[in-house]
């Protein structure tokens, strides 16, 4: 029996998670804020974050830059299929502790100087998953449980080192491996639309984020438009999440830039490559942060300084996914 | 091999990894040389073979090569938008056939590193991104095949950190450990030659070298003692027709193609 | 702690499953076929039975009297949120098991005479649950579990006379109900929209459909309506079945009724008053299923015979849901 | 009571039920009266109550008062369509403030039987539907409320089957059985009075008498020893506004109305 070595960052426990849910608003209220306001009033100093979309697809670039333009400290980071978004908090400064499956990788874009630096220095503590099972751990949060079992992680270091326990099916005796629940205190998806009320839409692939919704002590969403309450209730089968779960609602059209957003704009490919040369050392990063994130007022700033509308025109013609058509 | 004359290296392994797929099997991929592989095989003797990303996408009509396994290019045309745990449940479930998988060390049995280089977690030398859906793709689907270039650096006697499992410590570790039965490693795609695992003892053994490659060439590169089967074989170099499809249909722009497979 | 009282019918064992959808067919073949051919080939004596909707709503009518006209014998079911369909199986005595956690009752109709005959006689073999329980074990086999934990039935006789067993979270100490994987034989599911490989849209809620399509080693889709299978990569979002899933497809236009279809017709409430009167005694049961079931060739027949397309008309008329106009 | 003057036994229910409801929570509902009394609440002082059926609509607009919780008629105007998967989930998760009940028979710990009468399991005297969603519900949802008939069969010392949890044995038994802690029947409506729990004991207690309705008659129609509040009050009349919403717009057809709470 392999014994857990990994530090559990979040409590599992259903009890603490139902008594929050209990109090949390469900009042059908005007959520809409800017980025700073809704950043400044639900995310604070030692919070553990969780963030949607895939690193660097449907990112809340906004919400994210917000964070390390405020100098957040010691925040915990769930480093679920992270790339583009690690990156902006690594390089930031604000993270002390992560769950990882996937961070200092960029997909097939390299990895990240300074996020291998951050973590080889044994800057950040650090506790291993794989994607299903850090998936699943938002899972069991969902639904109101401490744990769910999984077939994954078994036998390898990737399981020594995380924050899992093995367990044994009471009905055939299998060996299973227990993850347990992780309810963020924060987590903040980018999303296509929403209305005044926080009910959102996302377009194409979920990825996790139903289940990252649910999971989410307080939950802020950032979107590409607002739309009509009433868009809701003319399709209701397409409706991600409702307004319940959600505590702000910030519109920030082209807010996933420079990461893709399907159906709306794809990745800045030359941005991201820069990012990236930025970070072959502290000196030239500062200067980059400085210039990208700390002398820009805001996302509008920052987009600008990037070439701005005509930029992201360029972004929305190059991208593969086109609206389906009105159905028959 | 020199990359020279009628295909490259990179060509040869899309290739042979495209012969490995049938049809009407599902195929967990990810990006890059993989995928090449798999729209090769829809292109050529595997018009059904059913494309699964782990972000989502659910048979896709490809169109270019993704750079990301969640971004639109995975998901034009797809018969279902669907989410990373519908996609990991059926591989739990036994729906999956074919994984890929890649890393930064692989030893005899099949074990993959991607997490770090390095003795000590806490202050590794070099940090690698960990197991994303690795772990899960090689623990959960049938059978799973590893493309990797084929250095002393990378086919080790024990890897630093076993982020992925092959068959673990030897036979009927995988089983001992809880991990659903009759899975684990069925090829490994290097740039000297094809491996399998003996079916007794679980240690990699090659099946074909690559044209041009010697046997003395693998053993000079492996780290560990490597098997040769008895019907060693030379690996099948590609038709003139699968590289027209390659090069014309599923990399015209020459994303993948124009990658060498060293590191 | 309560030791588990009720049979377990079905094995919860994720090693079997797996092995058996490591050999289900993937290929993307024409899998259209008559009803009659798709019970007879897919449903054998003694199978268990799932099937999809919610007792009179969107239920598979077609297959259930198929079913009962080729007089299957030993058949096991699962009674969740079950009313005419259960009623359909019960009445026809091709029944011999059954996981309960709502049968008898017809919701605002009542109960079941004839139902309640069959289990005060002694005659069916049951095993409690509740509607969360018992869906959650589709979930479980679904996701290739042998059980999920839960926290519901505990404490209770329905727990007592469920296979269900007690369980500790090994994180917190909590006490939980392990509920096992249920992978049904085979399922039927009537749904809007499918292709001829079996894609498959559903309108609407989903109640437990999602899961219980990917529970069932065998999986049957009567139809409303085939449509291309281009309709499906245009709306990837509406998918609710993959073809994968499905092993039979059988276009059955208004094929749940005397059952509602959200969308398309009401439900025929004269006609289920009917049926639950038939019920009084043996006699007349015997007299309304041989006039309704056994001597009509096929679902057409029975159509025909309760008011054919001109009844059809009238509850189409009836249906209050709307679909949504086309999207701006 | 007599089923005259300007008011029904059964509105009378009702209108006490939607008195229960505050605006902006979070309500699991079934069929019939309990649904009248959300739709009335909605139209009177909780504009925002959230309706969710257990078959996974969310917060329709109701245009009539539905046959099925699964129905055409629970998901006209959703914000959602769901599952009931999402639904039970986000009862687990302690996301639902109230649900509402009834059974065959109730005893002083607020515990439902809806599964059989009679002695034997395996030959019950009647069988009834089982739990349904009730158990789930009752073990779930922050708030749970029992809407039934006051009669000696129903209030009976002990339930032949405990189908659905009150508070079991008594205090503590829930949170040792495993339940979710501070949850447990909060109301039961029935044609006499309202009675709560009394938080030390559990026992159902009497908070206040339906008009024209004695004490004696409850303790006459109570198969266990009915505890009464020190402050024991008369239920609240409908309103004439109350009645004018309830006839004119919540049912209209008289679907609940004409409906008698009598078995």
């Amino acid at each position: 029996m392999v014994e857990p070595g990994g530090e559990l960052f979040q409590s599992p426990d259903v009890e603490a998670a139902r008594a929050f849910f209990r109090t949390k608003s469900r009042a059908m209220t005007d959520k809409r804020m800017t980025v700073p306001e809704a950043v400044k009033r639900f995310v604070h100093d030692g919070d553990y974050l969780a963030i949607g979309g895939f690193g660097s697809v449907r990112i809340p670039t906004a919400a994210l830059h917000e964070i390390v333009r405020r100098r957040y400290r010691n925040l915990g980071f769930c480093g679920h299929s992270s790339t583009h978004d690690f990156q902006i908090l690594a390089d930031g400064g604000v993270l002390d502790r992560c769950d990882i499956s996937y961070i200092v990788g960029l997909e097939m874009r390299g990895l990240s100087p300074h996020g291998r630096r951050l973590v080889e220095s044994g800057a950040l503590r650090t506790t291993e998953w794989s994607n299903a099972g850090l998936g699943w751990r938002y899972k069991a949060a969902a639904m109101g449980l401490p744990f769910l079992p999984a077939r994954v992680m078994l036998g390898t270091d990737t399981e020594r080192f995380s924050a899992a326990r093995e367990i044994t099916d009471p009905f055939t005796g299998q060996k299973l491996l227990a993850v347990p629940a992780l309810f963020p205190d924060v987590a903040i998806i980018h999303v296509h639309q929403a209305d005044i009320y926080g009910n959102a839409q996302i377009e194409g692939i979920h990825i996790v984020d139903r289940d990252l919704a649910r999971a989410a002590k307080r939950l802020l969403i950032t979107c590409e438009r607002i739309i009509p309450t009433e868009e809701f209730r003319r399709h209701p089968e397409r409706t991600t999440l409702p307004y319940w779960l959600v505590d702000a609602v910030c519109e920030v059209p082209g807010g996933s830039y420079p990461a893709e957003m399907p159906f709306e704009y794809t990745s800045d490919e030359p941005h991201l490559a820069a990012w990236v040369a930025a970070e072959k050392d502290e000196t030239s990063l500062q200067a980059f942060l400085e210039r990208q994130i700390f002398t820009t007022r805001d996302f509008a700033g920052y987009l600008a300084l990037n070439g701005g509308e005509a930029r992201l025109a360029e972004l929305r013609a190059a991208e593969p996914l086109q609206r389906p058509e009105p159905r028959g | 091999m020199p990359e020279t004359g009628r295909y490259t290296l990179m060509e040869l392994m899309i290739c042979a990894t495209a012969h490995l797929l049938e049809d009407g099997k599902t195929a967990l991929i990810g990006t890059g040389a993989p995928l090449a592989a798999a729209m090769l095989a829809q292109k050529t003797h595997a018009l059904n073979l059913i494309i699964l990303f782990e972000a989502g996408a659910m048979a896709p009509i490809l169109e270019k090569l993704p750079i990301s396994v969640a971004g639109s290019s995975t998901q034009t045309h797809a018969l279902v938008h669907s989410s990373m745990d519908d996609i990991m449940e059926s591989c739990q479930r036994g729906m999956v056939d074919y994984s890929f998988l890649g890393g930064a060390q692989i030893d005899q049995f099949g074990n993959l590193n991607s997490t770090m280089i390095g003795a000590d977690y806490a202050r590794p030398k070099v940090r690698l991104p960990g197991s994303g859906g690795a772990n899960d793709l090689a623990s959960l689907c049938w059978q799973t095949v590893t493309i990797i270039p084929h250095t002393r650096r990378k086919f080790v006697p024990r890897v630093d950190f076993i982020t992925t499992p092959g068959y673990l410590n030897g036979p009927g570790a995988r089983e001992a450990a809880g991990l659903p039965a009759n899975t684990g490693p069925y090829r490994v795609l290097s740039t000297l030659g094809i491996m399998g695992f003996d079916p007794a003892s679980k240690r990699m053994t090659v099946l074909s070298i690559h044209p041009g490659v010697t046997r003395q060439d693998i053993i000079d590169n492996t780290g560990f003692e490597m098997l040769f089967a008895a019907d060693l074989a030379v690996t099948s170099e590609p038709s003139d027709a699968e590289l027209r499809i390659l090069r014309e249909q599923v990399d015209p722009t020459g994303m993948v193609l124009s990658k060498t497979m060293k590191e």
